[in-house]
């Protein structure tokens, strides 16, 4: 029975300001008409246009505006408010008003850029203006409240990105928590042999960084562990980490590997996940000899002791440190941190995906991983390039671009895969003098002496075929083609098909997001892009914020990206922390949401709503009670509130049915 | 309103405009939710035809569709807030019969004991604040005596506070049991919603006990104020409150009046029992006449046939409420009641009794059964039972339920759809059972008084005495105004004008 | 009126996604129908049932509300409440006599820019198709029979602002 | 299981032994098959090119009387019809401008069609539906010590590849598994048989047919199982003139369904073993 | 008695229920008499409207006017009390927010005559006569009113100062409104004379309450057994307390029998259906689209279940037809 109309005579004093946008808006926004229409709206007191709002000149003038015409009120039409809603309270606030008397109106990116017919999107700008100056009487005067910032960090990932953000976490004092689900640190980088385009060996500039991790005092290493469950909000985060069983105390071993020797298996005969399955390894192992930490573990597939439990545990009695213990259990270990770095990387396509390149039907074809093993002097080979059947490769085909560019499988380029082919094939050659053939569709090569680097693998003689290869096969037309793997091509430079019969293909997959990235994006409340990459909270403005306060990303989780900009933006991702921490506090928006003790009749009907529990139930008074700090202001009690006893700020039923009203009048 | 009654109705107005009288300005004519009498007069001077219209419909029967059926008990009961315990018990009883489930006995218990609690303070409000003050003050007293507060300075303050209080008692009752007293919520097919604490009881006794005591003296009171007084018999006796129609009533297997549950019995106007079936079958019995003056329906017997606004056999033309209950029956059900019941029947000449009037007195006869039936029920052992609901587990299709309401006999009938919900619903209300009966006695009223063109002004009272004693509800019968029914008198020559315009 | 009817169509988009959709289609310069009009809340789960018949009563063809895919909401589960309470609001709305797609409520991530634009493409397309709904209109026809009284009653001034009350 | 038949006029004609050993095979397993009354011509053949819509409409109808028939899925088991059923149900689904002509078309004859049919190939029911391990339990004479090249064509994986890779179709392999014999791993077995050139390009037609046998032979197969009753006829019909042309490939081509028939051992007779042109006797007699 | 202040009830389209409330004041009643000076009482009193229109304006210091406004005759008294009285008082569902009979604003007019006069059971009327708002009878005219097309409440029609809720409101409001009245202390227009919190804080179930309802069905009333102890919600029986306002001291729970919501929302609330169905479906337990479906569908009657008082105030008004 109520009409949410205020008596017209005591109408607080609006002041209305609409941006240019240089032409931004004001090409498909009569701004001017807006703003004279504005200016006849009741309790408009100033309506005022100007080309950029957001500059200082603007920003003074609104500023000037509230203290010489007394404004009550401001609403600025301009952008979208997650760009500039701060900037616009700040302005209200020099100008003596309380920042949240303040509504913005978002005729940028929902009504200049995506309409096309100038009188209706004025119309529509008018429309909002004037459902802004309707809702912004009811706005009430609020401040931030200020909560602590713990500043403790933790990041999630072990390669490269999570190693220099930790690292440069720690070096600025603060305490460092690093998880890595794998046994070792090192990620992806840690398999390869050499990086382009310094062709400088992965293994000696990472392990230093590794081993300092290890040795930083303000590092907690937590290797073969998992992110559990993610509690609370930006600055107060509550982690559970979850510890797999190692079976060797990490404290006590020392990697002297004897056990290994000492393995009831005399030969290692178990596929090497670290080496792709091209070597070899025991159920008592190290993934290679620079993990870190380095501390051997058991594979409970294949341990006969932790299968059966009838072993003669010579691996145990070979470790004088009695680091064995084989009734580990999985550990759960809880955290409290006040930022968080994801840096979880990212999964190689799955060769097997493009069956027209016959992996895992033709032995001879490879994926790039596996021939970065294959080419490191530690891997299975030590550096010989063999193939599986132990014939050395006379001449080998690079197909780029396997799982990406291509609308079967992933859309994206992988932005590495020119770059690291070129890499391979170089050493390949170098390896084996083999004859190297690159089938690419565009030779990208963006980046500090990559051209150069392109331009260098030209003169070593390797063999650059413009096409996308159609199919390998073993098929033989000629006797030429015999035992050997031939890929059919079409050749888009010279214009005819091609078949370029090879010992060895070696398949350039792209970058996927981690296959359970959509799990861990819903644990860290982050969002996703379609591609499935870590979804930052601007794709210029913010590359490494998320739209979670105190969640930072960095390296490929975000996007394919090399280890130059990985490493550069996993220190970005520090810096934002480090940011947040020294500020020593964070201001909470203060759209949280409060029972009306008088009003509350105790239905409870709103404690089960709040996903963070910040409803508890008074058994005293019989009346909910919300608790602010915990309140993340999403306002759905507020909605469900049967007798409409629980108000949101900044979010008021008056402030919404006004602006519907304004919206619709 | 849609497009096409909208329509009709504007048509219907410029007719009525282009008169010389006009429907739409004259704020009288479009008086609604009142009793309208018409009367006609011929060149003589004499009552050509007198017309009751009844000018309203709220159609719960329509808007009741779609809706579950267990919801009607509460939906149906807003049709009267007089007797929405005769519509809730109708309701509930059409559910039991809907899902096929036998009401558990000790429900049944607490139905009756609500059910006649609520004849009882029903009665007594109609005999001491709406009819009553006619006999009680008397037909010749001045009107801004003839009411409640008239009869308390007849019978006296410390009696008029004992009938006030007594009600309030008795529906205390009605308001523990049901739920609430006003529009109750007790019924759920198979049984009710809520039992009696035995805690409770021996408060009940008392009040109902009190009641068959205050019953007694409300018959004292008839016996001296009413038949104590010649003239009051002789008005009631006279030919203007006389007519000859069928009777209609429920009937338990003895043939003894039961307000709650039985066969319909119908006795014809020479007081033979001309039908008695079981409600299930009333759409063989009964049928609905539409006359194009009048929003009510007039209710006639089927196998008699509608035979126009006439008496007698031939005519199917029926009555119900107290007079036609007690001739519709072969006695009363409870002792006092039934010495009540002779005594009746002796002094106004056996039966069936014809006159209007004596529905006073057959209201008061009703009292004292529906009080000794609370007694009874409230001395059984069973009535405090733990159990009182039976879950109904058959598929609905559908249901009649039909009680005797203070004003006569109600029938509810409902079909629905596997899951229960409505489709089809029918209502018959104890007023609109009468209606034809009520046309007829105010077109004999104003015949017997309009002589030669001379209106007597007691003529008004007169007819007012003849509906009262109906006790008509309109609330019930158009779902409009109950208790009382404000009148419009308008007295025209055959052209349509108006010759004179009584109000009341 | 011969020149095509243009529908009103307001909607609710969650801050975290749907809005977020709408600025990145802005940013992305995708164009279409410029008939909807957005109100922002923090969470799909702070529009409120009356919000929708509200809109609805002041003269809106269609409502259009948008939230985080199930399972994505910035506040963990507020959009399955949202999808509880609209199930039972589409009922009720179609007990009013309001259906065919006039309230309509979409998962739009903040990826999904492209999808805005289509959503509310085609939902333009769907409601002008459908007609004004014009609420406010049906109510000034419905009280008409109140001023045929008035007509001859000619006195109550009040009337006017009595007949819009509530 | 319960399945609708459309046979297509191969199946009626030169692929007879197709039919025989398909319901002859089907039977075994106790799957019910029952031929869709009053079917006509898939739209497949010249119609395509000629008339596109036209051939749209004729699949449409076979769709719509499926549909008003039962729920059933539809065994379509030559490729063409296959391919032309799917196509149109794809493009129906799809395309509401063609939907508007079909179902118009439709209409005329009393007919409409919502959409609800799923047209299947035997091989994906025998694989997918049955499964290997349940065939496993029908094969009484295992077919020991022979080897297949499972040859697919081009139309049942392409374009619209609903239960198979395009590339690399694998569930043949594992029919022929399961029936004993051994599979000739080979690339070619989505390559064009030359069928739809032979009446055109004779010398082109003929010259692919030729590459496909020999390879098949060069890989050591003793016969080619194919699924399809086009490529069946090419493989088979024209090996006297590619012997005329380039060399003497004496090949039998078998239908998957006869080899399952034979492995179950069904009597040759009934899946119409002697119906080939090239004998399949020779490679049989190991048994 | 001259001094005493003058005070009218007066009835639209009401079943009485609220007549019969007053009269349940029982002896207050008389207190009431005392009192005041009553003007117009159609059910007990013999004034007319003539006598209430020969009064100055103003005149009369209250009126509690109780029903709907379904016909343009209840509409003129309407107007007529509001000009005659300082005071009015909007008394019941009916008048507060249309009651039961709005629930006809789900119906068109014509509907409901086609149903009752040509489809309905037992009828005898091969002709199919219908009430006309004229008609012939042997040559005499006779003519019958109009039928508003929609049921309102009060105040879509006049102008409310205070509200009694209920059906129908309980003798206590009643009186406390009344003493408000006499006493001269009155709250701001627009009141709800009744306390502005839901039923939930009256109701002797209220601890039986879990915090989590974790509904994964409802049940209709006639199906289950009802604990006359234990919260009606957390039975599954949809019992409209948390959504409406309280000051009947909780009956109908207290019969039983879940709440129905006739004392319409708090003042906080616009449409007490939308906001219930905001709070209650907020809770049930399923998350896929099927799965809640199956849910609702334990409520057959959404409009009538929801909106089984205040359909008139539900703020689409009526179905569109």
């Amino acid at each position: 029975m109520s009409e949410n109309k205020p008596k017209q005579e005591n109408l607080p004093r609006v002041g209305f300001y609409i941006c240019h946008c240089g032409s931004n808006i004001a090409s498909m926004i009569d701004v001017a008409e807006v703003q004279k229409y504005a200016s006849g709206l009741p309790g408009v007191a100033v309506s005022r246009d100007y080309k950029y709002m957001c500059s200082d000149p603007g920003q003074e003038m609104i500023a000037k505006d509230i203290r010489e015409h007394k404004l009550e009120r401001l609403v600025v039409a301009a952008c979208s408010p997650n760009l500039h809603e701060e900037t616009f309270r700040k302005a209200a606030a020099r100008g003596g008003l309380n920042p949240f008397y303040f509504q913005m109106v978002n005729i940028r990116e929902h009504a200049a850029w995506v309409h096309e017919d100038k009188k209706s999107a004025t119309e529509k700008a008018k429309d909002l203006a004037r459902a802004a100056i309707a809702r912004v009487r009811f706005h009430q005067a609020l401040d931030k409240k200020r909560v602590p910032v713990d500043p403790n960090v933790l990041v999630v990932g072990g390669g490269i990105a999570g190693i220099h953000a930790a690292l440069t976490l720690a070096n600025a004092g603060k305490k460092v928590t690093l998880i890595e689900r794998e046994a070792t640190i090192g990620g992806h980088m840690a398999m390869f042999d050499k990086t382009f385009p310094t062709l400088d060996c992965a293994a000696c500039i990472l392990t230093p960084k590794m081993s300092a991790v290890k040795a930083h005092p303000n590092i907690t290493l937590l290797t073969y562990s998992e992110v559990n469950k993610v509690e609370g909000y930006v600055g107060n985060y509550k982690v559970t980490v979850k510890r797999k069983p190692r079976y060797v105390k990490e404290d006590l071993c020392v990697g002297c590997m004897e056990c290994i020797d000492a393995c009831v298996f005399k030969e290692a005969k178990f596929p090497d996940k670290f080496n792709q399955g091209l070597g070899k390894r025991k159920p008592v192992y190290i993934d290679f000899p620079q993990a870190t930490p380095k501390v051997v573990l058991l594979d409970p597939e294949t341990c006969i002791e932790l299968k059966t439990g009838k072993c003669k545990k010579s691996c145990a009695a070979a470790c004088d440190r009695k680091a064995f213990d084989f009734n580990q259990k999985e550990e759960i270990k809880e955290l409290q941190v006040g930022a968080i770095v994801l840096a979880t990387g990212f999964k190689a396509f799955d060769a097997k995906r493009s069956p027209q390149y016959g992996y895992g039907r033709y032995p001879g074809v490879y994926t790039a991983l596996e021939i970065e093993r294959l080419v490191n002097a530690s891997g299975p080979t030590s550096g010989e390039i063999v193939l599986r059947d132990g014939k050395h490769p006379k001449a080998v085909g690079i197909i780029h671009c396997v799982g990406s560019r291509d609308a079967k499988t992933n859309k994206w380029c992988s932005r590495v895969c020119c770059m690291y082919s070129l890499k391979l094939a170089h050493l390949i050659k170098e390896h084996s003098g083999a004859e190297v053939y690159n089938f690419y569709i565009d030779m990208r090569a963006p980046g500090k002496a990559y051209e150069e680097f392109y331009d260098k693998l030209l003169g070593e003689g390797v063999h650059f075929i413009r096409g996308r290869v159609d199919e390998v096969t073993d098929w033989a037309m000629t006797p030429d083609e015999e035992g050997k793997l031939v890929l059919r091509v079409e050749d888009t430079l010279a214009g005819f098909v091609r078949r370029i019969p090879v010992d060895m293909v070696v398949l350039s997959t792209g970058l996927e997001p981690q296959a359970d990235a959509q799990e861990v994006r819903r644990r860290f409340n982050i969002g996703c892009g379609s591609e499935g990459f870590f979804q930052e909270r601007h794709p210029k403005l913010a590359p490494v914020n998320t739209f979670t306060d105190g969640i930072y990303i960095a390296g490929a989780c975000q996007a394919p990206r090399d280890i130059p900009d990985t490493v550069a933006q996993a220190g970005a991702a520090a810096a934002e922390a480090l940011a947040l921490i020294d500020a020593g506090f964070v201001e909470l928006e203060p759209n949280t949401s409060h029972v009306v003790e008088e009003e509350c009749c105790g239905c409870k009907s709103c404690v089960p709503l709040c996903p963070y529990s910040a409803i508890t139930f008074d058994e005293v008074k019989k009346k909910a009670v919300i608790n602010e700090v915990l309140c993340k202001g999403c306002g759905v009690c507020a909605a469900a509130c049967p007798s409409g006893s629980i108000r949101q700020n900044l979010f008021e039923d008056d402030e919404i049915f006004s602006e519907i009203q304004g919206i619709l009048k | 309103m849609d497009k096409t009654a909208q329509k009709v109705w504007n048509q219907a107005h410029q007719q009525a405009n282009s008169g010389r009288r006009t429907v739409t300005i004259d704020p009288i004519t479009r008086l609604e939710g009142h009793g309208k009498i018409e009367i006609f007069m011929n060149d003589q001077g004499n009552v050509d035809r007198a017309y009751l219209q009844i000018p309203e419909l709220r159609g719960f029967e329509v808007f009741c569709q779609g809706r579950p059926s267990e919801d009607m008990p509460q939906l149906t009961s807003r049709i009267c807030g007089v007797c929405p315990t005769a519509h809730h018990m109708a309701a509930t009883k059409a559910l039991d019969d809907l899902y096929g489930v036998e009401c558990h006995p000790v429900g049944r218990k607490i139905r009756e004991l609500v059910y006649n609690a609520f004849m009882l303070e029903d009665h007594a409000l109609h005999v001491y604040i709406l009819g009553g003050p006619d006999f009680i003050v008397g037909p010749d007293a001045p009107k801004e005596l003839r009411n409640v507060v008239g009869v308390i300075g007849k019978v006296g303050l410390d009696v008029g506070k004992r009938v006030i209080s007594m009600r309030r008692r008795i529906r205390e009752i009605i308001n523990y049991a049901g739920g609430k007293v006003i529009h109750p919520v007790m019924g759920l097919p198979g049984g009710v919603a809520k039992g009696i604490a035995a805690s409770e009881l021996p408060k009940l006794k008392e009040v109902a006990k009190d009641g068959l005591d205050f019953a007694k003296f409300t018959l004292q009171v008839f016996h001296d104020i009413v038949l104590k007084n010649d003239a009051y018999v002789k008005l009631i006796t006279s030919d203007a409150f006389t007519h000859k129609t069928h009777y209609m009533g429920l009937v338990d297997k003895n043939n003894k009046v039961n307000f709650y549950d039985g066969d319909i019995r119908v006795v014809s106007p020479d007081g033979r029992e001309q039908s008695r079936f079981p409600v299930q079958k009333y759409l063989e019995h009964i049928s609905e006449h539409v006359e194009p003056w009048s929003y009510i329906k007039f209710p006639f017997l089927k196998k008699v046939g509608w035979n126009g606004f006439t008496e007698g056999n031939s005519s199917g033309i029926y009555a119900v409420a107290p007079m036609a209950r007690l001739n519709a029956a072969d006695g009363m059900a409870t002792p006092e009641a039934q010495k009540a019941y002779e005594e009746y029947f002796k002094v106004l000449g056996g039966k069936p009794v014809h006159h209007t009037l004596a529905n006073h007195w057959a209201r008061v006869v009703e009292m004292l059964q529906a009080a000794e039936r609370m007694v009874e029920l409230l001395n059984d052992p069973e009535i405090t039972g733990k159990e009182f609901r039976t879950i109904p587990t058959k598929t609905p299709k559908i249901g009649i339920g039909v009680v005797e309401a203070p004003r006569g006999t109600l029938i509810h009938q409902y079909e629905t759809d596997e899951r229960g919900l409505l489709h089809r619903v029918n209502l018959i209300v104890s007023t609109t059972n009468n209606s034809a009966r009520i046309a007829m006695s105010v077109d004999k009223a104003a015949k017997g008084l309009i002589k030669d063109g001379k209106v007597n002004d007691g003529l008004l009272n007169m007819v007012e005495m003849a509906f009262r004693a109906y006790d008509p509800c309109f609330g019930c019968a158009t779902h409009t105004l109950p208790g009382e029914m404000p009148l419009v008198v308008t007295l025209r020559d055959l052209k349509g004008d108006i010759i004179r315009e009584i109000r009341r | 009126m011969n020149e095509q009817f243009e529908p009103k169509i307001v909607a609710f988009f969650c801050n975290w996604c749907t809005y977020t959709a709408a600025d990145l289609a802005g940013v992305s310069r995708l164009k279409y129908a410029p008939n909807v009009r957005v109100i922002r809340v923090m969470c799909s789960g702070r529009v409120d049932p009356q919000f929708v018949l509200d809109a609805f009563a002041r003269g809106a063809d269609g409502v259009l509300l948008g939230g985080c895919h199930p399972g994505d909401c910035h506040y963990a589960e507020g959009n399955y409440k949202t999808l509880r309470r609209m199930r039972m609001l589409e009922r009720m709305l179609k007990g009013m006599g309001i259906y065919d797609g006039r309230f309509r409520l979409e998962w739009i991530s903040g990826a999904e820019g492209d999808k805005v634009k289509t959503v509310i493409n085609d939902m333009t397309k769907k409601v002008r198709a459908l007609g004004p709904l014009d609420l406010p209109g049906h109510f000034r026809d419905w009280d008409k029979e109140l001023e045929e009284l008035e007509a001859h009653v000619n006195k109550d001034s009040k009337k006017a602002e009595a007949t819009h009350a509530g | 299981m319960k399945y609708l038949y459309f046979p297509g006029c191969s199946l009626k004609g030169t692929g007879r032994a197709y039919e025989e050993s398909f319901l002859a095979v089907f039977k075994a397993l106790g799957l019910e098959v029952r031929e869709l009354e009053d079917w006509n011509c898939c739209g497949a053949t010249a119609y395509m090119s000629v008339d596109e819509t036209k051939s749209y409409a004729l699949a449409g109808r076979n769709l719509a009387i499926a549909e008003r028939s039962s729920d059933l899925d539809v065994i379509a088991p030559c490729s063409a019809c296959y391919l032309v059923l799917n196509k149109t149900q794809k493009g129906l689904k799809e395309n509401p401008e063609l939907r508007r002509k079909v179902v118009n078309a439709l209409k005329a004859a009393g007919l409409d069609y919502k959409g609800k049919v799923r047209v299947r190939h035997p091989l994906d029911v025998l694989i997918n539906d049955v499964g290997v391990e349940k065939l496993a339990k029908f094969i009484t004479k295992p077919l020991k010590g022979m080897k297949f090249a499972p040859y697919y064509g081009c139309q049942v994986v392409r374009p619209y590849s609903t239960f198979d890779d395009q590339y690399n179709p694998v569930t043949m392999d594992k029919l022929i598994e399961a029936v004993g014999a051994e599979c000739v791993s080979w690339p070619l077995k989505t390559r064009c048989c030359g069928g739809s050139l032979t009446g055109t390009l004779p010398e082109v037609g003929l010259r692919l047919a030729y590459i496909l046998i020999k390879e098949a032979k060069k890989r050591g197969a003793g016969a080619i199982v194919t699924l399809c009753p086009l490529c069946q006829f090419n493989l088979d019909g024209y090996q006297d003139k590619i012997a005329s042309k380039y060399e003497r490939v004496d090949i039998p081509t078998l239908y998957f369904t006869q080899i399952l028939g034979l492995a179950m051992g069904l009597p040759e007779s009934e899946l119409g073993i002697k119906r080939g042109i090239i004998s399949a006797e020779a490679v049989l007699a190991g048994r | 008695m001259p001094d005493k202040p003058k005070v009218a009830f007066y009835w639209c389209a009401s079943c009485g229920g609220c007549e019969e409330a007053v009269v349940d004041l029982a002896e207050d009643i008389l207190k009431v008499v005392e009192a005041v000076d009553i003007v117009l009482w159609p059910v007990a009193m013999d004034f007319k409207k003539a006598d209430v229109e020969a009064r100055p304006d103003k005149s009369i210091v209250a009126a509690f006017i109780n029903g709907a406004i379904r016909t343009s005759e209840q509409e003129e008294w309407a107007r007529m009390l509001r000009r005659k009285c300082q005071v009015v008082v909007s008394f019941g569902a009916c008048a507060n927010s249309g009651g039961i009979p709005a629930l006809a604003n789900q119906f068109k007019t014509e509907t409901i005559l086609k149903y009752v006069y040509e489809d309905c059971p037992g009828l005898d009327n091969p002709g199919k006569v219908r009430p006309l708002v004229k008609s012939e009878d042997e040559g005499r005219t006779l003519t019958l009113p109009e039928m508003h097309g929609m049921v309102r409440a009060l105040d879509q029609v006049i102008d409310v100062d205070y509200y009694l809720p209920g059906c129908p409101p309980t003798p206590k409001l009643i009186m406390a409104a009344v003493q408000a009245l006499l006493s001269g202390k009155l709250p701001p227009k627009g009141t709800v004379l009744s306390p502005d919190i839901a039923l939930c804080e009256e109701c002797k179930r209220k601890d039986s309450k879990p915090v989590d309802l974790a509904l994964t069905e409802f049940k209709r009333p006639h199906q289950v057994q009802i604990d006359p102890e234990k919260c009606l919600l957390a039975q599954g029986i949809v019992c409209m307390g948390p959504a409406t306002r309280g000051g009947c001291e909780a009956l109908c729970p207290g019969g039983n029998m879940a709440c129905t919501g006739c004392f319409g929302p708090t003042s906080r609330v616009k449409d007490q259906g939308a906001k219930f169905v905001s709070s209650v479906f907020s809770n049930i337990v399923p998350k896929e689209e099927k799965e809640i479906d199956a849910v609702l569908d334990g409520i057959p009657d959404p409009i009538g279940t929801f909106y089984r008082y205040g359909l008139s105030k539900c703020l689409l008004r009526r179905k569109l037809n």
